[in-house]
């Protein structure tokens, strides 16, 4: 796909402080991990605009999203809280501390294409329960290449197409599923060639791009709001970090490789498209990344202050109807534990 | 007549609508009578599955309701076990209640994966935001001299999961109100129909469930307690006829609801029997029958006249057809159970 | 793929009493399970060409097949012992009694998509072993429709084109899984489009053509054979039967649709290609039935004459090298049930 | 001197090969020790899994062994457990002797299908014609603050699995020998790793293994036996070490074999000390502990002072990185649970 040039600068600024941001958020993380107040993260660097162009088209008053582990840029885009977010990486609550039912924004989702089957179990919800007014409701499954190896996947691209669900799969090709490159993992090269083969369409996108993705992501919207059924989207990128904090791409790729992918960089690739189309000018990326830089200390700070859950809630959440068996063992463990 | 003394199942008793006269019903009738109950007090709730739809299942217990709910509430999906139960994940999170069947037992194995990590887990990981009202029909256990996988007993692997809960009903009775119940509960519930006993008729009594909490004594008997599940009361039930024969009055607890399991009512039975065998069809190493034989000495340790004897399946996999009668546990090994039991000598 | 005509009679006519003998059978099964013979059995009727002519094709002295619970026709043109197969039908062991590391057809398989990994597998260690003389050795994977929706046959895929193994894909759409039919269950409609997305050849063959399908696989060996990795067949037919012994298709087609289905029989196709190019007598298919019919006699007598495997069988294969607490099972076994 | 008497370490003893001297290894080390020598022993042994070749895995088990081995023997699969276990099956059945790894135990889950329906019943299936020696090496259990799903105890499920045996190692030395044993054996072992003990060193000597059947006094005691597998045999001897203080001494069993549990071994301690504790981290229902309470009371009903106690994990889900010592058996529940055990009264 090509990418179109907006008209005026304020959808392209947006985006930009989106994208600065996410940047200065997501390698904010990264030192908070090497400072000890986070004990792992997953780093997006590099993929910035397939998260944001994708979260900011879609409308998550209406629409669901499912992430995996590293989709910070697509939850702060669709105006998660990123302390609650972070929570998952401070060993808080696994998932995450916002509350999926109001964001819209699933659980953060620790097995690889766990989430892709939930995201078409719920379109075919919105299938059942009718279009409204400007169509379906539409879900967005998140996942990477490594996942698409995965089973579940494809049951879940053929459960869609069969159904004609409103889901939008969303791959973020990044080149790597941890050590293992695209090559070695998606035979025939491509996610997006998969589409055909259940008589989906597919949208191949230059991920890096941010209005590019946008304009994907809302075309891929309005074919589902139509009853057009699911459509997938590959968005090209590259993942410049490792795959976690605990990772070495030393042992696996070559410092060139990264080099080289250092230099579609998607900030600068906006930063670009904003000076020549618009002179925005240099004042307005130093503020939007200053904004960011604020942002991510607020952040910490919230973090630093995040205490542990009381550990009488992992009891608590296991049913809505809890058992008399696991009020006894609650019980059992305020004694031993809590001395109480 | 006093009030409280007229006959609930009399239509003049009260003013309340008539209740509906007690029934005879298979197990496979009483099934599709509860299903098509819940369908109509919840319209959120849906079943779908492998030939759930026009054929209504391949022992009929959705038979005919696809006709009278219409495609869009009782479907069929494509051939995969995993996206059936990762599907219901994602209904549930739009506001359904998801009644999903797996064909047989073995093939709930593919969708392990999304049952543990995923329906069991969804209520605890969103802190109860997003609650799991799955109710998984699973056919279950041995007896019909079925192919390979067809006659598996998945309880232990499912107990053993949190955020699940388990319950498999002995006759129609009980897996008609069992059924109503699991139906309209928020949590995930395991629903192991005992397949063999399909057929089997029975008194069906819609308008009086009786307690449908913990395990219920199907016979009371004084000597022992017989603890089982599924298609195993029926039997045990015969064992304890043929007890009774030579004087042993047998109690036959139904156990019910295999998770949470009902420690109390076992250990009420076996403090006044002091003795217990558990009978199941799943093979003996990490079965149930461990669990309950540890609660069962953790309760009732002074009580106890003897170590619980378990009857079970063996350490293999389930066999073909020729050899099925070999492996479940019959009435003759049941019996060695009880005597093992019943002459055990303190030391 | 069009139907190629062979040059002389001696093939064709030996595909059709493999034809002849296939369809007897299996028809005989059938009549069995009414005569309480046998508890069940998957009939193929219908599906004789697509297995017969793919069997026929491979070579089981190198090459190995994986197949379901319905490939009675693949079993007897490999030579497999109908006795010994029909055992798993008998409920006599579950996978049948031949034994298939020598006969290289692997046991019957009872979980739909449950062996396609395995194909791929045992290929890639034929990969791993280097070629023969005539290239490398070959796995066959056979599945239907319905299976193609496990994910397990899409990581199969996968793996395969990954690691350009040396396996035949062969799916024999015969229209239902059990009461599905193939346009609810492949989204996109045909299994063979599918391929396309891992970078792998396919062919879509009349898989009621026994002449069109033995070519086909033959090509498709010979892809293999030569290094250039998986490849796909669809064979497209219809289950003319019920899809078992205890199945009622009156509850989900109609009779119209069977009927029409019945106008291309595959016997009828091969008999008719042996009468217009060869000029096959009468006599010949008459023989070839009767010659089927005698076999499925044999069978049934060998059947009947089948006991019972002892108990303790239970407990030897479990384990190559058994466990003490088995064998203390076995010993209890053998007290209680056998009273000895 | 005569020969018997010579030191097994010393290069001129007999004149067999020089013995190696025992080393001191962290378990990573002695694991990735151990499958250097499965390799180089057997030509037909091949490891595979996710990042296990150029990356050396993420725990760096199967560090330098595609450099050392070629990547033909040790290979990076796409990431798909059931496609990994599934090979595993068809590389078996091709003559190879397959050591696949899944990356986290939580990831076990998408590959149960193949492993319990396939890898545990081809050579039951085959009637012996197609073994499976399928070593599974499973990072396992918790205790790394890890994200979700990565801190699993799935030893329940795998010992309740006819034609699966079933080991953890829990010590450099224990691990370096069971996995050069397990991964020379015919039939499928699972081996499950205690990954917080990864980077624990201790001796390990090369050429005294040990036997290496059943179960292993850690270490002797009189009063209590603890039985533990895994990283808890660990915590287990730091609890003997506290209670030696108050004169208790209590026996620590390291289990080794899940599967086959050594019955015998278990009942000989506990017929000894007469009280027994079993811990295990997976949740309690049905957990492996249920299976050894029940066997060990079968065994010396007559002689136990007390039910066998279990101290496990709950029946929740396993938690974040912040409650996880609140999850696992920490020192004060293993203690509260042998104080219980000790202050039992015959009613
Ligand atoms: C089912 C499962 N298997 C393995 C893992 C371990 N793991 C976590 S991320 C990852 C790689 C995922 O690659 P990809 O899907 O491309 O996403 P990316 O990390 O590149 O964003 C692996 C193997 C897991 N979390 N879940
Ligand atoms: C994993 C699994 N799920 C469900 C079943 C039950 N079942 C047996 S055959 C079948 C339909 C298979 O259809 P297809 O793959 O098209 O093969 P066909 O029966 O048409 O030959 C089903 C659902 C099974 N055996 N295994
Ligand atoms: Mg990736
Ligand atoms: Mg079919």
């Amino acid at each position: 796909m090509e990418s179109p040039t907006p008209a005026d600068p304020s959808e392209l600024e947006e985006l930009y402080r989106l994208l600065a941001a996410v940047r200065q958020l997501d390698t904010a993380a990264v030192r908070w991990q090497r400072q000890g107040i986070i004990p792992g993260y997953a780093p997006l660097l590099g993929q910035e605009a397939a998260q944001v162009g994708s979260g900011y088209a879609v409308d998550p008053t209406r629409d669901f999203l499912f992430p995996t582990y590293r989709e910070l840029g697509v939850a702060r885009a669709v105006g998660v809280d990123m302390v609650e977010y972070m929570a998952t990486h401070k060993a808080t609550w696994h998932g995450g501390l916002y509350n999926p039912a109001t964001t819209h924004f699933a659980p953060i989702q620790a097995v690889v294409g766990g989430s892709v089957l939930h995201a078409v179990g719920w379109a075919h919800g919105q299938k059942l329960a009718g279009p409204g007014e400007d169509g379906y409701n539409v879900a967005v499954s998140y996942f990477g290449d490594g996942a698409s190896s995965q089973g579940d996947v494809h049951e879940a691209m053929n459960f869609a197409a069969v159904m004609k669900a409103p889901v939008i799969f969303f791959v973020q090709n990044n080149g790597w599923a941890i050590s293992v490159p695209t090559e070695r993992q998606v035979a025939g090269g491509s996610v997006a060639a998969r589409a055909a083969g259940y008589g989906m369409p597919s949208l191949s996108v230059d991920g890096n791009d941010v209005t590019a993705v946008l304009e994907a992501t809302r075309q891929a919207l309005a074919h589902c709001r139509d009853g057009g059924g699911p459509i997938l989207i590959e968005a090209r990128t590259y993942r410049l970090g490792p795959h976690s904090t605990s990772d070495d791409p030393g042992r696996y790729r070559s410092l060139d490789e990264e080099q080289a992918a250092r230099r579609s960089d998607p900030l600068a690739a906006c930063e670009a498209l904003l000076r020549t189309r618009f002179g925005t000018p240099d004042s307005f990326f130093a503020g939007a990344l200053a904004a960011g830089e604020a942002e991510a200390e607020a952040v910490r700070q919230g973090l630093e202050g995040l205490a542990p859950r009381p550990g009488s809630e992992m009891f608590d959440f296991v049913f809505q109807q809890p058992t008399p068996a696991l009020k006894a063992q609650a019980a059992a463990w305020r004694t031993e534990s809590e001395h109480v | 007549m006093s009030e409280t003394l007229s006959s609930p199942l009399s239509p003049a008793a009260g003013d309340g609508p008539a209740a509906p006269a007690p029934l005879t019903l298979s197990m496979q009738g009483a099934l599709n009578r509860a299903l098509g109950e819940v369908l109509e007090d919840n319209p959120k709730a849906l079943i779908f599955g492998e030939d759930v739809g026009r054929l209504g299942g391949v022992f009929r217990i959705t038979d005919g309701l696809q006709a009278r709910f219409g495609a869009e509430r009782v479907f069929d999906t494509p051939l995969a076990e995993s996206g059936i139960l990762g599907m219901s994940v994602g209904l549930a999170m739009a506001g359904f209640h998801p009644i999903p069947e797996v064909q047989f037992d073995g093939f709930a194995y593919p969708a392990v994966n999304q049952i543990v990590s995923q329906i069991g887990r969804m209520n605890y990981r969103s802190r109860g935001a997003l609650p799991m009202p799955v109710t998984l029909r699973v056919p279950s256990f041995g007896g019909i001299r079925a192919p390979e996988l067809h006659g598996e007993s998945l309880e232990s692997l499912f107990v053993h999961v949190p955020g699940l809960k388990v319950v498999s009903p002995a006759d129609p009775h009980q897996a008609y109100h069992l059924l109503r119940l699991a139906g309209s509960m928020p949590d995930p519930v395991i629903f192991m129909e005992p397949k063999a006993r399909y057929w089997q008729k029975g008194p069906v009594d819609p308008a009086d469930a009786g307690a449908l909490e913990g395990a219920r004594i199907a016979r009371p008997g004084r000597h022992l307690t017989l603890i089982a599940w599924g298609a195993m009361v029926a039997r045990c039930l015969q064992v304890a006829e043929l007890a009774a024969e030579d004087g042993i009055e047998v109690e036959v607890l139904d156990l019910r609801w295999l998770s949470p399991i009902d420690a109390d009512g076992l250990a009420e039975s076996v403090s006044r029997t002091r003795r217990a065998v558990v009978v199941h069809e799943a093979p003996r190493s990490s079965g149930l029958g461990a669990e309950i034989a540890a609660l069962v000495t953790e309760r009732c340790f002074n009580t106890l006249k003897a170590p619980v004897e378990r009857v079970t399946g063996f350490d293999v996999p389930y066999p073909s057809g020729d050899l099925e009668d070999e492996y479940i546990p019959n009435i003759d090994r049941i019996l060695f159970g009880i005597q093992r039991v019943l002459e055990h000598r303190r030391g």
